[in-house]
């Protein structure tokens, strides 16, 4: 007996309602012929005006956080932290709470669409099923690609069943978020030196003094809330003994400005620096200096880094004499030719901190045993390549995309769109119309997250194994159907060797099977079949083990093997290194579509709904710019336009552009606002085969046009503007 | 009772004016039958006629005493008729409650004076007065009754005294 | 020039006759009716899809908490479902109008768009709860409802309406004078 | 004494050809002036109305027009901001405030002290101040977000129990200014009743209807002057303190709020010089254009009038510098960071040139100019000195409200103001005044001629030894 | 035992610990969710029209490349409890609550003087300068316990008073006390640091009452004696390995 209003009751109550009334005020109720419609029918769970609270996993990074959704009537109406979860305890980010702008963003894809003689038109969902049913028996396998985003989720486990029964090439997932985050790379340096292909997991709340190379890990880094969570316990300390955070790197990022001290490292070095630092701090603690330091020197390492002798000494003598010392790797320093050996070079110095598998040291994260087979890390940009060279020849023929709009995310250079057009049959699963989409052939659009089932694997951040669940938490708002329904339909319409291999009625019989291993494994859930541990397992928003614990890493003498570091090279000519990094609200632009996302201030720079350049003053002042002169930026691979944003903890070597606006697509909020840098990226790789994304030259040149940017932070009280 | 008429004597001057009011009163004719109508203000000691009562003084001290207690309402009463504190002040703050007192009293008395005025002159009247336009142009009027076996005799002297005219006032619409 | 000097009388001369009279009066009533039926649409009952007898259904002694249970636990008491509705009268003969109006919307499976009667601005955060916790009855605020067949609104139902009880109840108690007129307690 | 004075001395005689300068030694009869003032009225050419036609489209547009659509678009559309909270708006009702001050001032407190110069254009002044008043309540509606609400601060019994919070300076203002307005307004009403009266004995037509109502059947006698009279002088007395508390709450608007820059105990009295000076400064202006345009009203406003003003402009000018020392002084002494900010923000800040203007328009050029007779007397300069004191004077409340507001004690918040629509209201609302005065031009008579004739009797020449000088005797 | 139903009065407090907040916004963000603010686009929001009622300010200190910004510090209304944009409010728009000892802001009340937006010394207030409506369905997210406030109204930070009253409420229903913590803003509750803190201060044993009584505990502009309910934690982020 709920009143339900109904949507267009709920328009006129709010927006046009506490408006219209308060004219009328003394007068009465303005809304006086508001119809209320009850419930023909009382739905489970809810009651008159009250909340419904239903836990499920963040979808918009994928760290995996646990959420709790309030929901009132049928409608979304506010994310909060799972207290339980055991990634951010109850925690949220910008970006996790303005999830529901993307629920009901007003330009999603409301139903499948198909292009037809250039026009889209809208189909109906039995076709849909028919076209890709055809596009998985009616191709060979190796002719087939999907392309995924960079989330350990349950999708992923699927279509990796599916290829794998197909006989076809194991899905892509790439992510430019995983690419910022060097994953592949760090990934890479893991199982170099820790002897695990897996992410490291540093407990920063345990170390007392902790160097970041690099690594923004309160932005976006890898799981953000966690790495939150480990920086106040550090902060708070142990005993009274405050935490102290130095950060290295050559552009004063979020996490720098919370740290302690920051070191403006030259681009490409902060291997180099690691490395003086190991070296100094085993001179500092006496003795043999190790293999891996040997040949490390000190002089040559300040004077290409930038940073003098005498703080390398300062800093090493800090971290010889913290009790648990930590050294985190991670973002731009991995983003150079030199990257691996950047990040062995930190790792190294955790081990010769001796913290591996220490508190405050580094540890692995137990994955829990839900199909194992699964591949662990991101792709690199060799794999894409690849791919893309495979488009380009005509050798794939149909092509599925979901979760990654590589159309913006990718660099231009790697001439992805180009390589599309060969590409027979596109079949993109976005819920709203990116880039991607709007080159598809057939745009499938998958539910939301807020309204989907499914799972996703912790990789690091949690104190333990964790599996993150997620549940619709409204009815689907427009007619979207869930990709794996879509992909387990058209198998089972195919039927045959497929079907067969492929053995799931939908999408949540494919996650009931997918979790049966957990069911006997002891975690927070008790329960002795399936149906009763998948209720819990909707409860709790997600499995995870009983008792914290993280995997120590088995170590075969990383400090035995000498390191050597290749010098920096950057692709193309100019007299600026390009620093791109992911903006700590957009994250890889799949936020821009959302209006308080757009409005929510950078951290750094209080811009609003735009893309700027960060240049230090005294450099801009050397080339005459000023605040909001738009430049244009130039490398050998492209240009873009974006104003001014005179920064003034910035190399003066370096300039600074976030990643995340510049879409072409996307909706109001994302279209045709800021400009998007990777299009100047050159393709430099890592030692792991990803993208150097941090080696790239570039060049300014004014263009004598003005923008406003849109910022929360007074010129004139911030940096005296008017006032001198 | 005699029968009583109605006469406009117009005069020039204030001199002669002042002459003639004195005639009148040596003929007979009392000072509360005589009024004199002029386009500036010409006082009553210029004209030696007594001098006039006005209510307009206690009708401002009245209306300042009304409009001080609409005040002391609105400053003590109505905060206790809902009380509501605000920035950790008194709920009746002692000098935002003077600025109070001191504008509505000076609306009252102003707005008494000003309505004291049409009380005391009976404003608006729209009947039909006696008056004749001349005297906006500087003429002064002496209207008075007079005994209508007196008549001629009045208006000789007043003739006699400079009077431009002497005439049966008319009621005439102004 | 005479004839324009005379405008005042003419005014005057109009004032004596009736049809003036006649069509200051017509229009005054007009504007009135125009005010009064603004007015009253305010404070008249709603039209509502089905006429619902409040009077029989209190007679056979329905307590108003049955169809309307969330006054006692939450901010709104609710309008039953049609389920509800639909539980009783499967029962009888369905024979009047209204209850012919309830039999097809039960078949149709749908809900009574029914038409709130108590309602307050949207910017008033009205809860049932305390109201009932504070010993309230139903009457106290809704009226003889259980008199009247179709729900009736009461006039002039406002800030000081509500205010006037509130301070009624915490005569003499400052603390609980101060939550029952806090501001906060129904406007946020 | 004569009823109608007249001249003392053939005109031809030299000795008193100068004396005829003056106004009040140069009588006329009262009907002659009667039908001077009542010429002047009706006299219009179709200039006046073509100007009329293009104010009222100014006003159409720019006032009502703008003004609905920035109410149903909301304040956005003009320049305010945080922190510039107030903006233009209250410049413009602080402005016209100060305007309005000019008619009380000249007609109640030189009544009050006798000034006589002061005769001919008390009218002219205080219709200044009821239309001015007019322009300053719009304004602040202009500023309100929700106007359409405005009533909640009138004081009133209602439905929900609540009654206007008289913490609040604002809710000062709003009783200080309806005292005001009305009181002006039955100020300006009173002393017109007598001529209103003339009017009526001298008009036809439409106009005679007007006036009959108007003038309530006044007729002259001797009870109706006395009451009138007495009234005259109450008003005359209990209005100055009216008229200063209105721009001392003005003032305490600012005054009151706890920041930098406005927290000063000077600024009532700082206020109040500030509105006599942009006020009198208008009152010239104003008769410099009565007397350019209407007929017959170069015999009544005469250079002996704009001298007296002129002296009245120099005075004030000085004594607005005072204040406006004495305020900077102390912030500048006392003055804490943010104060200290706030100044050299005014003064080298990228709107310090309005600073700047305000000096020169409100300090330097009365200061360079007015000492001079000749200037003094010349309604030209005097139309220009007080062009350029009220554009100083706009300068200085727009230093004290929108750029002073920029700076506060939350740095980060900081923010230059750029003014929207209000330009444009603004214009709306000068307009206004000027179609509200030009209309009234021809309605209501703009010199007192009763008061003119009242002065004109009680002066007279006496000789000392061989000068003669004027002078006036008490007539109460 | 005394009754806990007739139990009134709590005085709320927030204590924010500089050092710990790193500035990811999450509160900002997290309180447009809760209190259903609009968003004013890119023109209003460079023109300073923006309507978070929390923001994180940062300056800067020193040259490069010994720069360094401020540590983060956000600036929400700080709830005086001698508020200075009250008493300016004509129409008691602005006013104390008794009951929660905070400032409210009755919207409905408000006829848009700006007058206490221009009394606050910590700028904590905006306006609604348009109708900045949610086009549909992102209305749909709208919370329904908070007002929706149109053009020309003041508004600014309540605590998330919703809260406060339901929880409130709900513990008088069950007829017991509110525990510590059991009620917390969007922001406190958004933070991934804990660097907000929430309770009440007129509980001495709660956390935010113990935090207050730290050594770093100051108040902003305290100077001005508005009593502000925020505490902030400063210090401890110079080099201060025991800080």
């Amino acid at each position: 007996m709920t009143e339900k209003l109904s949507r267009r009751d709920f328009l006129k109550l709010t927006a046009a309602g506490a408006g219209a009334t308060a004219v009328l005020t003394g007068c009465g109720p303005a809304s006086r012929y508001v119809v209320r419609s009850p419930y023909a029918e009382m739905p489970e769970y809810t009651y008159n005006g009250q909340s419904t609270f239903y836990a499920t996993t963040c979808r918009e990074c994928p760290a995996g956080c646990g959420i709790v959704v309030r929901t009132h009537q049928g409608r979304a109406l506010k994310i909060e932290g799972n207290p339980s979860h055991p990634v951010n305890l109850g925690k949220t980010c910008s970006r996790g709470q303005a999830a529901l702008q993307g629920l009901y963003n007003p330009d999603r894809v409301e139903a499948p669409q198909a292009l037809a003689a250039g026009d889209r038109q809208e189909i109906d969902w039995d076709r849909a099923i028919r076209v890709v049913r055809e596009a998985l028996i009616g191709n060979r396998p190796e002719e087939i690609a999907f392309l995924l985003g960079p989330s350990p989720d349950h999708l992923y486990d699927l279509v990796s069943e599916i290829m794998r029964s197909l006989g076809g090439p194991a899905p892509l997932c790439y992510g430019t978020q995983a690419l910022f985050e060097a994953r592949a790379t760090l990934v890479q340096a893991t199982a170099q030196v820790l002897n695990r292909t897996a992410l490291p997991f540093c407990d920063l709340g345990g170390s007392d003094v902790a160097f970041s190379f690099g690594a923004n890990f309160l932005e976006t880094w890898l799981s953000p809330l966690a790495y939150g969570r480990g920086f106040a316990r550090m902060r708070r300390g142990q005993v009274g003994r405050r935490g102290f955070l130095v950060q290295f790197e050559p552009r004063l990022s979020q996490t720098g400005a919370a740290a302690d001290e920051w070191i403006a490292v030259a681009p490409g070095t902060e291997g180099l620096v690691a490395l003086a630092l190991g070296r100094l701090v085993a001179e500092a603690r006496g003795g043999l200096v190790p293999a891996a330091y040997r040949e490390v020197d000190v002089a040559t390492a300040a004077e290409a880094s930038g940073v003098p002798e005498g703080t390398l000494t300062r800093l090493a003598g800090i971290f010889a004499n913290a009790e648990h010392p930590l050294a985190v790797p991670g973002g731009a320093a991995l983003g150079h030719v030199n990257g691996l050996e950047a990040a062995r070079a930190v790792l190294t110095l955790n081990a010769l901190a001796g913290n591996l598998g220490q508190p405050g040291g580094v540890f692995l994260t137990p994955v829990p045993n839900v199909h194992p087979d699964s591949r662990r890390g991101p792709d690199t940009l060799v794999e894409i390549n690849a791919l893309i060279g495979r488009m380009r020849s005509g050798q794939v023929k149909a092509l599925f995309v979901h979760g990654i709009n590589p159309a913006f995310e990718l660099p231009a250079a790697l001439g992805f769109t180009a390589a599309l057009e060969n590409v027979p049959q596109i079949i993109s699963f976005a819920s709203f119309p990116d880039e991607t989409a709007l080159l598809a052939d057939y745009i499938f659009p998958d539910h939301t997250p807020l309204e989907s089932w499914g799972y996703q694997k912790v990789r690091t951040g949690s104190d333990r194994a964790a599996l993150s669940g997620a549940q619709p938490v409204v009815v689907p708002f427009h007619n979207t159907r869930a990709t794996v329904d879509v992909l387990l339909a058209a198998i089972q319409a195919a039927g045959g060797d497929l079907a067969a291999g492929v053995p799931y009625s939908d999408e949540v019989d494919f996650l009931q099977q997918s979790l049966l291993t957990l069911v006997q494994e002891a975690g927070n859930i008790a329960a002795p079949e399936i149906r009763t541990f998948m209720t819990q397992f909707q409860q709790y928003g997600g499995w995870w083990a009983a008792e914290a614990g993280l995997d120590a890493p088995s170590t075969p003498a990383p400090l035995e093997r000498p390191l050597r570091l290749i010098e920096p090279e950057f692709a193309g000519e100019g007299e600026f290194h390009l620093h791109v990094y992911p903006s700590p609200i957009l994250g890889d632009g799949a936020g821009a579509n959302r209006p308080w996302l757009q409005e929510t201030p950078d951290p750094m720079t209080t811009v609003m709904w735009n893309t700027w350049v960060e240049i230090n003053p005294e450099t801009a002042d050397e080339l005459g710019l000023e605040d909001n002169d738009v430049v244009r930026v130039a490398s050998d691979f492209g240009a873009i336009e974006a104003p001014v944003y005179r920064y003034p903890a910035i190399r003066r070597d370096t300039i600074a552009i976030p990643f995340g606006q510049g879409h072409t697509a996307l909706g109001r909020y994302a279209d045709g606002r800021g400009a998007n840098p990777v299009a100047l990226l050159g393709l430099k790789l890592t030692g792991a085969g990803d993208l150097a994304f941090a080696a790239t030259r570039v060049r300014l040149e004014k263009t004598g046009r003005t923008s406003i940017l849109a910022r929360l932070e007074s010129r004139i009280g911030v940096y005296g503007e008017g006032l001198e | 009772m005699e029968e009583h008429k109605t006469l406009l004597a117009l005069f020039e001057d204030l001199d002669p004016t002042a002459a003639a009011i004195e005639r009148l009163r040596k003929l007979g004719i009392p000072d509360d039958q005589m009024n004199v109508i002029s386009g500036i203000p010409v006082t009553e000691a210029m004209l030696g006629r007594p001098r006039q009562w006005s209510n307009v003084p206690r009708l401002a001290l009245g209306g300042s005493l009304g409009g001080f207690l609409v005040g002391a309402f609105l400053a003590f009463g109505a905060p206790l008729l809902y009380p509501i504190h605000v920035g950790g002040q008194a709920l009746i703050p002692i000098p935002p409650s003077i600025v109070v007192l001191f504008e509505l009293t000076m609306l009252g008395m102003l707005v008494s004076t000003f309505i004291g005025v049409f009380l005391d002159s009976y404003f608006p009247s729209y009947r039909p007065k006696e008056y004749l336009p001349e005297i906006s142009d500087g003429k002064i009027g002496i209207l008075f009754q007079c005994p209508q076996q007196k008549q001629a005799q009045i208006v000789l002297a007043l003739k006699k005294l400079g009077a431009e005219s002497v005439a049966p006032a008319e009621a005439r619409q102004l | 020039m005479l004839q324009r000097l005379k405008l005042l009388e003419r005014l005057q001369n109009l004032a004596r006759r009736p049809i003036f009279w006649i069509v200051t009066g017509l229009f005054t009533i007009l504007l009135a009716a125009g005010v009064g039926s603004g007015i009253r649409s305010m404070q008249a009952p709603p039209p509502q899809p089905l006429d619902f007898n409040h009077q029989v259904h209190v007679g056979l002694g329905i307590q108003c908490l049955y169809c309307h249970p969330g006054a006692w636990r939450q901010a709104a008491a609710g309008l039953p479902t049609t389920a509800k509705c639909w539980g009783c009268h499967q029962q009888m003969a369905n024979t009047k109008p209204a209850q012919q109006v309830l039999v097809a919307y039960a078949m149709a499976g749908e809900s009574i768009p029914w038409v709130p009667v108590f309602i307050q601005p949207d910017f008033v955060y009205f809860n049932h709860r305390p109201h009932i916790a504070a010993g309230l009855n139903c009457e106290n605020c809704h009226g003889e409802i259980s008199r009247q067949t179709v729900a009736q609104p009461i006039p002039r139902q406002n800030m000081g309406w509500c205010l006037d009880c509130h301070r009624g109840r915490a005569a003499g108690d400052e603390q609980m004078l101060a939550r029952l007129t806090d501001c906060a307690t129904c406007h946020r | 004494m004569a009823a109608t004075a007249k001249p003392i001395a053939p005109a031809t005689h030299e000795e008193h050809a100068e004396s005829r300068q003056h106004l009040m030694l140069d009588p006329r009869p009262r009907g002659e002036m009667n039908a001077m003032v009542m010429e002047s009225m009706h006299t219009t050419s179709w200039k006046f109305w073509g100007i009329a036609f293009l104010l009222g489209i100014v006003v159409l547009v720019c006032l009502f027009l703008a003004w609905g659509y920035m109410i149903s678009e909301g304040l956005g559309v003009a320049g305010v901001n945080r922190p510039a909270y107030w903006g233009i708006f209250l410049v413009n009702t602080v402005f016209w405030i100060g305007i309005s001050h000019a008619g009380t001032f000249v007609s109640a407190l030189l009544r009050v002290f006798k000034a006589e110069f002061r005769r001919p254009f008390t009218r002219a002044a205080e219709l200044m101040t009821t239309f001015g008043l007019i322009q300053a309540g719009l304004s602040i509606f202009m500023h309100m977000g929700r106007v359409w609400l405005s009533y909640w601060l009138a004081p009133y019994p209602n439905a929900r129990g609540l009654w206007p919070n008289f913490h609040s300076p604002l809710a000062w203002d709003f009783l200080a200014i309806n005292t005001y307005l009305l009181a002006s307004t039955m100020y300006l009403f009173l002393p017109l009743i007598p001529d209103l009266a003339m009017a009526r004995d001298r008009s036809t037509g439409w106009r005679k209807v007007v006036y009959r109502v108007l003038a309530l059947g006044f007729r002259g006698t001797e009870g109706e002057w006395a009451h009138l009279r007495t009234a005259m002088n109450i008003f005359a007395f209990a209005i100055l303190p009216v008229m200063f508390s209105v721009h001392t709450i003005v003032a305490w608007d600012f005054a009151a709020a706890s920041r930098p820059g406005w927290s000063s105990t000077i600024f009532g009295p700082y206020f109040v010089v500030g509105a006599l000076h942009s006020g009198v400064a208008a009152v010239a202006m104003v008769l410099v254009v009565v007397r350019g345009t209407m007929k017959n009203m170069k015999y009544f406003i005469r250079a002996e009038h704009f001298d007296a003003i002129g002296k009245l402009m120099l005075v004030i000018s000085m004594g607005w510098a005072y204040f406006f020392f004495n305020d900077y002084l102390v912030q500048w002494y006392g003055g804490d960071h943010w104060t200290h900010t706030l100044l050299a923000w005014h003064e080298s800040g990228p709107l310090a040139w309005i600073w700047g203007l305000m000096l020169v328009c409100n300090v330097a050029v009365p200061w360079f100019l007015l000492w001079n007779r000749k200037i003094r007397s010349r309604p030209g300069w005097m139309f220009v000195i007080g062009l350029l004191i009220n554009v100083g004077m706009w300068c200085e409340r727009y230093v004290i409200i929108p750029i002073s507001l920029t700076i506060n004690r939350m740095p980060f918040t900081w923010q230059s103001y750029r003014p929207g629509i209000e330009i444009v209201l603004g214009i709306g609302t000068l307009a206004f005044f000027i179609l509200l005065y030009m209309l009234a031009s021809r309605l209501v008579p703009l010199v007192p001629v009763w008061e003119v004739q009242e002065g004109q009797m009680a002066h007279s020449l006496r000789k000392f030894g061989r000068k003669t000088v004027v002078s006036v005797s008490e007539l109460e | 035992m005394s009754n806990p139903l007739e139990e009134v009065g709590h005085k709320w407090g927030m204590v924010i610990d500089q050092d710990l907040c790193t500035g990811c916004q999450a509160c900002v963000t997290a309180c447009a969710m809760e209190n259903n603010i609009a968003f004013v686009g890119e023109q209003d929001a460079a023109y300073g029209r923006s309507l978070q009622w929390i923001r994180v300010e940062r300056f800067w200190e020193g040259e490069f490349p010994e720069v360094k910004s401020t540590p983060f510090q956000p600036v929400l209304c700080q709830q005086c409890g001698q508020a200075p944009c009250e008493p300016v409010c004509p129409v008691y728009a602005s006013v104390h609550s008794e009951n929660q000892q905070i400032n409210i802001q009755v919207y409905n009340r408000c006829v848009g003087t700006r007058y206490c937006a221009n009394n606050c010394p910590y700028q904590a207030r905006v306006f609604n300068w348009r109708d900045y409506r949610e086009p549909g369905p992102l209305d749909n997210a709208l919370n329904p316990d908070v007002t929706v406030r149109r053009r020309g109204i003041m508004e600014k930070c309540t605590f998330c008073v919703q809260r406060i009253v339901q929880g409130e409420d709900t513990a008088r229903a069950e007829g017991r006390q509110m525990a510590d913590g059991e009620v917390v803003p969007a922001c406190a509750q958004a933070c991934p640091t804990e660097a907000i803190v929430f309770g009440r201060l007129d509980d001495p044993d709660s956390l935010v009452s113990r935090l207050k009584r730290d050594g770093r505990a100051v108040q902003l502009l305290e100077e001005l004696g508005t009593q502000p309910s925020v505490t902030y934690l400063k210090g401890g982020s110079s080099y201060g390995r025991n800080g």
